[in-house]
C-alpha cells in the first residue's frame, strides 16, 4: 500500500510539474480522481441505476474555496545539463530540493517500497552538504586566491627552524558564525607556550620557577603553557600572559633570606653530608683507629649512590649501584 | 531474477510458458518465469473489439501508468546523472554508477549507521520493487491453473518438487530392476548449503507465503534431496539452495606488520568482554614474555585468569614463541582476562595456518563473548528470581 | 534429520523443528546466543572427529569458550564439573582452592602409602589425584533410581534407569554431601579427600549409599512394569 | 600468605616442653637419628642425578652446583630448623618427600662467598635479602644458616620477627623499663630456639659472662658463669626472659668482639622492627610502636655495626608489613627512614625468581618425588607461563597436578 501511495504521489507530482496546470490540492486527491474516472467509464458501458430511497437534499452548503497560489515547477527543471554549477550554488546553504537537479532519495523503508524522494525530505536537509565545494568550485577559488599569495620566508623551511627562531608560540582563535553578534567569548583566550629548555636557569631558579608556574608545566614534554582569558580583550590577555612569563622568570632568580634556614625536617633533597649515613660509614671505615689519626672519609661514589637511591627513588639500577659502591667501600671481594 | 512487471502479456506463448514451466525446468536450466516485463504501447485491435472485463480494464490502466511513470523516472535519472557529472567536473558519457555513489557520498556525507538509509541516487529499476505480471487474459480468464489458490507460483513450485520426486522414484525403481546402484560420488553435498530462506523465496516467487507453507516447502525439498538419485535433478535442487558462508574464512586475517626490531606484530584493538576493554599486541619471534599494563602475568592473582591467557597460546602451540603486550581497563579480573584471551586468539590468527584457525574457531576462541550481566527487574529479587510468595 | 536441524536451526521456532529430541542442539531458553550457535569443542583431542562432522560445523557459528574451560593441564572435564558443584555463591576462586587442596591431600596420603609399601607393590598405588577422582565418581555412579508412580491410588516406588548425565550428577553430589556431613571442625578439603579416596577404593559411605539404592531397586523390581502400564 | 610461617605450632610445642622442664638436646638428636636411619640408607643410591648434588655441606657449594638440590641431613635439620626457619609449606613438603632438600641458588652462593672471604676483624657487615613475595628469601637464609651451623658460628636466629609484633603469645608490662612491653613467652621460646641451635657449640666454647646480672633479691647470675646458665635461667624464669635475651646478646657482642666466638645473626622479616605500629595494645588502649617492645632493642643492638667477628643476614619482606605499607619490595621503602639509617651501609642481595635451569630442575625434582603426576609435552612451558617462574606460585600450582 505504501508503495502504491509513493508511486501515485510521485506520478501526480510529475504531472503537476509537467503541465503546470494542476493545483496542489489535486496533487493529493489524484488517486481518488482516477478512480472516479474509472467509475465513469464503467457507467458508460452498463447503466447502473441507483435506487434512491430517500431524496437527498440538493442544497449543499457552499464551501468557500481556499485559493492557493499554484506551486511553480522546480527550478531544476529549467537547468541546463552543462550549466555553471558554481553560479547556481555559490555558497554554503542547506539542501533545497528545487535547486538541486538530482533525483536523490533518502530514507529506510520496509521491503517492497521505494525510499522517499528529495521533496519534503527533512533528512536531506539535516546533512551538511558540500554542494558549494565541488571539485570545479575548489579549483576556481584557488585560482582566484593565488594572486594574493606571497612566497614563504626563507630560512623557515622546516618545523625545527621555525621553532628555533620563534620559540614562543601564541595561539588565539577567531570564530566565524552566523549569530547576531560577531563576538565570541572564546576569542579572547590567549595560549602562550614555550619549551622550558629555551630559558636559562640555575638549579635554584629552576626549582623556584617550577614551583611558581605549578601545573602549567608539563614534565613529560618540557612545555610551559600559560593560558590567559581573564581580561575582556585579546590584547590585554596577551599582554598579561607575557607579563606573567617575564615576572615569573625574574622572580625565580631572587633568593629569599629564609631559604637559608631550611632545616633537615623540611629537607627536599637528601644530602649525604648532613645525614647519619656519613657518620656510620665513617665509623665503620675508622674502626679500631686511634683518635688522633686522620680519618678516612667515605668514597665519593658511595655518597653519590646513597643520594641517588633516596632522591630518585628505588629501582633495580639504583640499588645495584648502591650495592656495588658498598662492596667497594667495605672491601668485600666480589666473585667474578 | 527480479522481474519487473506490470505490463500485460497478451502473447499466447507466455501462457504456454507458464503452464509448461515444469517441463522446461526438467529439460533446460532456464528459470520459471513467474513474472516478466512487458511493455504495452497500445491495446491491440482484438482487444478493442472484444468485450473487456472491468478488472482487465483497470489493470490495463494501471499498467500503462506504471510504464509511463518508470519512463519518466528513468529520464529524470539520466538527466540527474548528467547534472551530477557536470557538478563534479567529469565527463557525463563515462560517468558510472560507482562515480555517482562516490559523488553523492562526498556531497552529502551522511553519518547514518545503516547504509541503506543514506542518501543515494540510483536507477529507478533498483529503487522501485518488482511487480507481478498479468495473470489472466483480456476476458478475465486466468492463465495459470492454480490461479485460484491465491499463490499460484508457490503451489506450482510444490507441484514441481513432487513431480521431480516422483520422477526420481521411477528412476530408482528402474535402476533397481536393472541392478544399477546410485553413484556415491555424485551425491549432493548439503554441508555448505542451506535451503533458500523464506524471505528470499518470497522474492523469487513474487508471492508472500506463510510459515507453515514454507515448512511444507522445506520438507518436500528434503524428501527430494533424500532420494538416492537426487543428483539427477541437481539443477532443480540447486536453484533452491543457498550457499552458507564459511565461518572460518568469514573474518579476514590481517597481515602482520613489522616493528623496529624487525619482528612481526599484530595489534587487535577493542577486545571486549563484560565491561573490560583491552588492546592486545602479539609479536612473533618472542620468548613468551607477557606484559599486561606494565606488569607480568602476576597482574592476575587468580589462577583461572592466568589459565585463560594460557589457553589460546597453548592451543595454537605458540606458547613461548610469541610476546604479548596488553593494555586493559575496566571490569574485573575475569572480564579482563577474557578480553585479553580474545585479543590474543584474534592476533594469533596471523601466525598460524588455516587449519589451526578453524580449530581455534571450533574451540570457541575466536567468538566474541557478548554475554552481559542481566539487569535486575523491579518486582523481582534479581534478574530472574521472584520474591518469596507469601499469601499474606 | 539431525543434520537438517543443524543447518536450519534458525527456523526451528517456525513450528516443525521446535520439537526436536536432540538434546545437544537445544540452546537454553534465555541464552544470549542465537539458537543456531553450536557449543565449542575446546579440547583439542575431541576435535579429531569425522571429517563430515567437522565440515558441517565449518558453516555453523560457535559459542565462545567459557571462562572456566581451557585445554591446559589445569583443566579436565570432570574436574570442571566437580568444581561447578562445589561453588557456593559464585565464589569459584574458593571452590578451586578447595579442590586443589583436596588433590594435595590425596597426593600426600597416597605418597605416604607408597613409601610404606615401597618394597613389594609400590607401583600399584595411584598417586594421580585426578584419576582417583574419576575412579571415585565412576565407582559411586548409581544405575537405577526409585521414582514414585501413582497407580490405582497407591504410590509405588518404581525402579527407573538413570541417564548417564544424571548418574554422574548423583555420584558427585553424594561424594560432596558425604564430605559436608562430617565433623565441621575439619576443613572440607580434607574431608573430601578422604571421601574420594574411600570411594576410589570401592568402600566408604558413598559406595554404601549406592549399593543401598541398588538393593532397594532390586527389591522393588516387581513394580518395574508400572513404568509403562 | 597463608603458607608463610606461622610458627605457632612449633612454638607451642616448645612451650609445652617448657612446663615439663628443659629437654636435653642430645636426646632429641639421638631419637631422630634412630628414626631417620632407615630411609637415609636407601637414599644413597638415587642421590646423584642430574638435579642433585652429593655435597651436603654448604661450605663446599660452588657455582657448579647452582640449580641442584642438596640434602640436609635429618638430625641437622632438626637441630637448626627445629624451632622454625623453614616456611610451613616447605616443612610439609619435606615431610611428604621424606627428605629435606634445598636448591643451591645464586643469592645464597653470593652470600656464602661474602661470608667466606669476609674480614672478620672489621665491623660486621649487614646483608639484606630483598625480593618479591615467595621468591625464596627465607630458604636462601636457611641455606646460609646451615653453613653457619656447620662452620662454628653461634647462631642468633629469629625465624620470623613479625610474629612478635603481630601475634604475641602474651604481653606484660616490662619490669625494668617504664612504658615498655614484654613478651615473656615469645622471649623464652626464642631462648629455647637459641639453645637448641647452639647447644653443642656452647658446650665446646665454654663462654663466660662478663658481669653480674641481678634479676631480683634472691636471683642473680654472677660474673664468670657460663652463658648456657644464663640462657637456662631465662628459660626457667619466663618473667626475666626478655632481659635475659638482652643480656645474652650484649654478652655475645662483647665475646665475639674479643674474638672468643663467631656470631651469625639471621633475622627474617627484619623490617617488622621498623613498622609504624604493632598489634599490641598498651595499658591505655593504644597501639604500641615496635621500639616500645623490649625484644626489639637487643636485636637492633646486634644489627648495629659496633662489633666484630660476626655476620648479619637480614631479610626484608613485604608481608612483614601490614596493609597500606606493602607497595614495594625494595629495602629502603620497607625499612623506612629509621631502618635505613640504622643499617646503612648494608649490602642488598636481590633474590629473584627461578632461572630457566632452576625451573627445569625443580620440575624434574617434583616429577621424581611423584608430586607431579600429569604428563603433557608442554607441561613445563605451561607451568612456566602460569607461575612466571615464581617459586611460591609454582608450589601452589603444582599442588593440584
Amino acid at each position: 500500500m505504501s508503495a502504491n501511495l509513493t508511486r501515485w504521489l510521485e506520478r501526480s507530482l510529475h504531472n503537476c510539474h509537467a503541465t503546470q496546470s494542476r493545483t496542489a490540492l489535486r496533487l493529493f486527491s489524484g488517486q481518488q480522481q482516477q478512480q472516479q474516472q474509472q467509475q465513469q467509464e464503467v457507467e458508460e458501458d452498463e447503466e447502473f441505476r441507483v435506487l434512491n430511497l430517500r431524496a437527498v437534499k440538493k442544497q449543499v452548503a457552499a464551501r468557500r474555496e481556499i485559493k492557493r497560489d499554484p506551486v511553480p515547477p522546480p527550478r531544476s527543471n529549467r537547468m541546463a545539463v552543462d550549466q555553471d554549477w558554481t553560479a547556481a550554488w555559490p555558497g554554503p546553504r542547506s539542501f533545497h530540493p528545487a535547486s538541486v537537479p538530482l533525483p536523490l532519495r533518502q530514507g529506510y523503508t520496509e521491503r517492497g517500497a521505494a525510499a522517499p524522494s528529495k521533496f519534503a525530505n527533512a533528512e536531506l536537509m539535516k546533512i551538511p552538504n558540500f554542494l558549494h565545494l565541488t571539485p570545479p568550485a575548489i579549483r576556481q577559488q584557488c585560482e582566484a586566491i593565488k594572486q594574493f599569495c606571497t612566497p614563504w620566508p626563507k630560512g623557515l623551511e622546516t618545523e625545527e627552524k621555525c621553532k628555533h627562531h620563534f620559540p614562543v608560540e601564541v595561539v588565539t582563535t577567531d570564530f566565524c558564525h552566523s549569530l547576531p553578534t560577531i563576538r565570541n567569548p572564546e576569542a579572547r583566550r590567549v595560549t602562550v607556550s614555550l619549551k622550558l629548555s629555551e630559558l636559562k636557569f640555575d638549579a635554584h631558579a629552576k626549582d623556584k620557577f617550577l614551583r611558581l608556574v605549578g601545573e602549567r608545566y608539563n614534565q613529560e614534554t618540557d612545555v610551559l603553557t600559560i593560558v590567559a582569558d581573564r581580561c575582556p580583550m585579546r590584547k590585554q590577555n596577551y599582554d598579561y600572559a607575557l607579563y606573567l612569563l617575564t615576572a615569573c622568570y625574574h622572580e625565580s632568580f631572587i633568593t629569599e633570606p629564609w631559604e637559608e634556614t631550611k632545616s633537615e625536617a623540611d629537607m627536599e633533597v637528601y644530602h649525604f653530608e648532613r645525614n647519619k649515613a656519613k657518620l656510620s660509614a665513617e665509623a665503620i671505615l675508622n674502626w679500631n683507629e686511634a683518635a688522633g689519626e686522620t680519618k678516612v672519609a667515605p668514597s665519593q661514589g658511595y655518597a653519590k649512590s646513597v643520594e641517588q637511591l633516596i632522591n630518585e627513588g628505588e629501582n633495580e639500577y639504583n640499588i645495584a649501584k648502591y650495592k656495588k659502591e658498598v662492596l667497594k667501600m667495605l672491601n668485600i671481594p666480589v666473585a667474578n | 531474477m527480479a522481474l519487473r512487471v506490470l505490463g500485460l502479456n497478451l502473447i499466447k506463448n507466455n501462457i504456454n510458458l507458464l503452464q509448461n514451466a515444469c517441463r522446461i525446468n526438467a529439460t533446460s536450466t532456464t528459470q520459471a518465469p513467474y513474472c516478466n516485463q512487458v511493455t504495452v504501447h497500445a491495446a491491440p485491435a482484438a482487444v478493442q473489439k472484444q468485450k473487456v472485463s472491468k478488472a482487465m480494464k483497470a489493470y490495463l490502466e494501471r499498467a500503462r501508468e506504471n510504464d509511463e511513470f518508470m519512463k519518466t523516472q528513468d529520464l529524470d535519472f539520466q538527466i540527474g546523472k548528467r547534472h551530477l557529472a557536470n557538478m563534479m567536473g567529469a565527463d557525463p558519457e563515462t560517468f558510472t554508477q560507482q562515480d555517482i555513489d562516490d559523488a553523492i557520498s562526498y556531497l552529502f556525507p551522511s553519518g547514518l549507521f545503516d547504509k541503506r538509509a543514506r542518501p543515494a541516487m540510483k536507477s529507478p529499476d533498483e529503487v522501485f520493487p518488482a511487480r507481478k505480471a498479468a495473470e489472466f487474459d483480456e476476458t478475465g480468464r486466468p492463465f495459470h491453473s492454480m490461479f485460484y489458490t491465491g499463490k499460484p507460483n508457490f503451489f506450482q513450485l510444490l507441484h514441481d518438487i513432487v513431480e521431480e520426486t516422483n520422477k526420481l522414484y521411477d528412476l530408482e525403481e528402474r535402476m533397481l530392476r536393472r541392478g544399477n546402484k546410485p553413484d556415491e560420488n555424485q551425491k549432493i553435498e548439503m554441508a555448505g548449503f542451506q535451503m533458500l530462506p523464506k524471505d528470499q523465496l518470497e522474492v523469487k516467487l513474487v508471492e508472500t507465503i506463510a510459515d507453515i507453507e514454507y515448512s511444507n516447502f522445506v520438507s518436500s525439498m528434503e524428501r527430494l534431496i533424500a532420494s538416492p538419485f537426487s543428483y539427477k535433478s541437481k539443477n532443480f535442487i540447486e536453484r533452491y539452495l543457498k550457499p552458507l558462508i564459511d565461518q572460518s574464512k568469514q573474518l579476514e586475517v590481517p597481515k602482520p606488520k613489522i616493528d623496529e626490531q624487525g619482528r612481526q606484530y599484530i595489534t587487535t584493538y577493542e577486545c571486549l568482554r563484560k565491561t573490560a576493554r583491552a588492546d592486545v599486541t602479539v609479536r612473533m619471534p618472542g620468548t613468551g614474555k607477557i606484559n599486561i599494563n606494565g606488569k607480568d602475568i602476576s597482574y592476575f592473582d587468580v589462577e583461572q585468569c592466568r589459565e585463560q591467557l594460557l589457553f589460546p597460546l597453548q592451543f595454537s602451540g605458540l606458547l613461548g614463541k610469541v610476546d604479548v603486550e596488553a593494555n586493559v581497563a575496566g571490569g574485573g579480573s575475569s572480564g579482563q582476562s577474557g578480553a585479553i584471551r580474545w585479543g590474543i586468539a584474534m592476533s594469533l590468527r596471523s601466525f598460524v595456518d588455516q587449519e589451526m584457525i578453524e580449530s581455534m574457531r571450533l574451540a570457541g576462541l575466536l567468538t566474541r563473548d557478548y554475554r552481559r550481566r542481566e539487569r535486575k527487574k523491579f518486582g523481582q529479587e534479581g534478574a530472574r528470581r521472584k520474591y518469596t510468595w507469601k499469601k499474606r | 534429520m539431525l543434520k537438517r536441524a543443524l543447518i536450519y536451526g534458525k527456523f526451528r521456532t517456525n513450528g516443525i523443528y521446535g520439537s526436536f529430541e536432540n538434546g545437544t542442539r537445544w540452546s537454553r531458553l534465555m541464552s544470549m546466543y542465537p539458537p543456531h550457535y553450536a557449543e565449542p569443542i575446546f579440547k583439542k583431542d575431541s576435535q579429531n572427529m569425522e571429517k563430515y562432522e567437522l565440515a558441517k560445523l565449518s558453516h555453523v557459528p560457535i559459542k565462545a569458550a567459557l571462562n572456566s574451560s581451557s585445554d591446559t593441564i589445569f583443566n579436565a572435564e570432570l574436574k570442571q564439573k566437580m568444581l561447578a558443584y562445589i561453588v557456593k555463591c559464585g565464589n569459584s576462586r574458593l571452590a578451586r582452592e578447595l579442590l586443589t587442596k583436596t588433590f594435595e591431600q590425596i597426593k600426600r596420603a597416597q605418597i605416604e602409602r607408597k613409601h610404606l609399601v615401597k618394597q613389594d607393590n609400590g607401583h600399584a598405588i595411584c598417586i594421580d589425584a585426578e584419576k582417583l577422582l574419576i575412579q571415585a565418581i565412576e565407582n559411586s555412579r548409581p544405575l537405577l533410581q526409585l521414582s514414585s508412580i501413582k497407580r490405582g491410588g497407591v504410590k509405588y516406588q518404581v525402579p527407573v534407569p538413570l541417564t548417564s548425565k544424571k548418574s554422574y550428577f548423583y555420584a558427585m553430589k553424594w561424594i560432596l554431601d558425604a564430605a559436608k556431613e562430617k565433623d565441621r571442625k575439619i576443613s572440607l578439603s580434607s574431608k573430601l579427600a578422604w571421601e574420594i579416596l574411600d570411594a576410589a577404593h570401592g568402600q566408604g559411605r558413598v559406595i554404601k549409599k549406592k549399593n543401598d539404592l541398588h538393593r532397594l531397586c532390586e527389591n522393588n523390581r516387581a513394580y518395574a512394569h508400572y513404568r509403562w502400564s | 600468605m597463608k603458607m608463610f610461617r606461622k610458627h605457632v605450632g612449633s612454638i607451642s610445642r616448645i612451650s609445652t616442653q617448657l612446663q615439663r622442664g628443659p629437654p636435653t638436646v642430645g636426646s632429641i638428636a639421638g631419637l631422630s637419628t634412630e628414626a631417620e636411619a632407615a630411609p637415609k640408607q636407601e637414599r644413597v643410591d638415587e642421590k646423584i642425578t642430574e638435579f642433585r648434588t652429593a655435597i651436603t655441606n654448604p661450605g663446599g657449594h660452588s657455582p657448579l652446583q647452582i640449580a641442584k638440590f642438596y640434602t640436609i641431613p635429618a638430625e641437622e635439620k632438626k637441630r637448626i630448623f627445629g624451632g622454625g626457619g623453614l616456611p610451613k609449606q616447605y616443612e610439609l613438603q619435606i615431610k611428604t618427600f621424606t627428605e629435606a632438600c634445598l636448591m643451591v641458588r645464586s643469592p645464597a652462593l653470593e652470600l656464602l662467598q661474602y661470608i667466606k672471604q669476609a674480614d672478620l676483624s672489621k665491623p660486621v657487615v649487614r646483608y639484606v635479602l630483598y625480593g618479591e613475595n615467595g621468591v625464596g628469601k627465607s630458604l636462601t637464609m636457611a641455606h646460609v644458616l646451615h653453613y653457619g651451623a656447620l662452620h662454628d658460628f653461634l647462631l642468633v636466629h629469629v625465624p620470623w620477627a613479625p610474629n612478635w609484633m603481630k601475634r604475641p603469645k602474651e604481653t606484660a608490662n616490662a619490669t625494668g623499663q617504664e612504658g615498655f612491653i614484654d613478651l615473656p613467652f615469645d622471649a623464652a621460646a626464642w631462648l629455647v630456639h637459641f639453645k637448641t641451635q647452639n647447644a653443642q657449640l656452647l658446650q665446646k666454647l665454654q663462654l663466660k659472662t662478663s658481669k653480674d646480672y641481678v634479676w631480683s633479691k634472691r636471683e642473680s647470675t654472677p660474673t664468670g658463669s657460663l652463658l648456657t646458665e644464663l640462657v637456662e635461667h631465662g628459660i626457667a624464669r619466663i618473667k626475666y626472659a626478655s632481659e635475659t635475651i638482652a643480656a645474652v646478646i650484649s654478652e655475645l657482642k662483647q665475646l665475639s668482639t674479643a674474638g672468643q666466638c663467631k656470631v651469625m645473626v639471621a633475622i627474617d622479616g627484619f623490617n617488622a622492627f621498623f613498622h609504624p605500629e604493632t598489634r599490641i595494645f598498651s595499658d591505655n588502649k593504644q597501639r604500641v610502636t615496635p621500639d616500645r617492645i623490649t625484644l626489639t632493642q637487643p636485636f637492633l643492638n646486634i644489627t648495629n655495626y659496633d662489633w666484630t667477628n660476626g655476620v648479619c643476614i637480614l631479610s626484608v619482606d613485604k608481608i612483614a608489613m601490614t596493609e597500606g605499607y606493602m607497595e614495594s619490595y625494595m629495602p629502603r621503602y620497607l625499612l623506612g627512614k629509621d631502618g635505613f639509617e640504622h643499617l646503612d651501609p648494608f649490602v642488598p642481595v636481590h633474590v629473584d625468581n627461578y632461572t630457566d635451569k632452576e625451573f627445569t630442575n625443580y620440575i624434574s625434582y617434583y616429577v621424581d618425588r611423584f608430586w607431579i603426576t600429569k604428563t603433557a609435552p608442554d607441561l613445563e612451558d605451561q607451568l612456566k607461563f602460569m607461575s612466571n617462574k615464581n617459586p611460591y606460585t609454582l608450589m601452589q600450582l603444582v599442588r593440584g597436578l
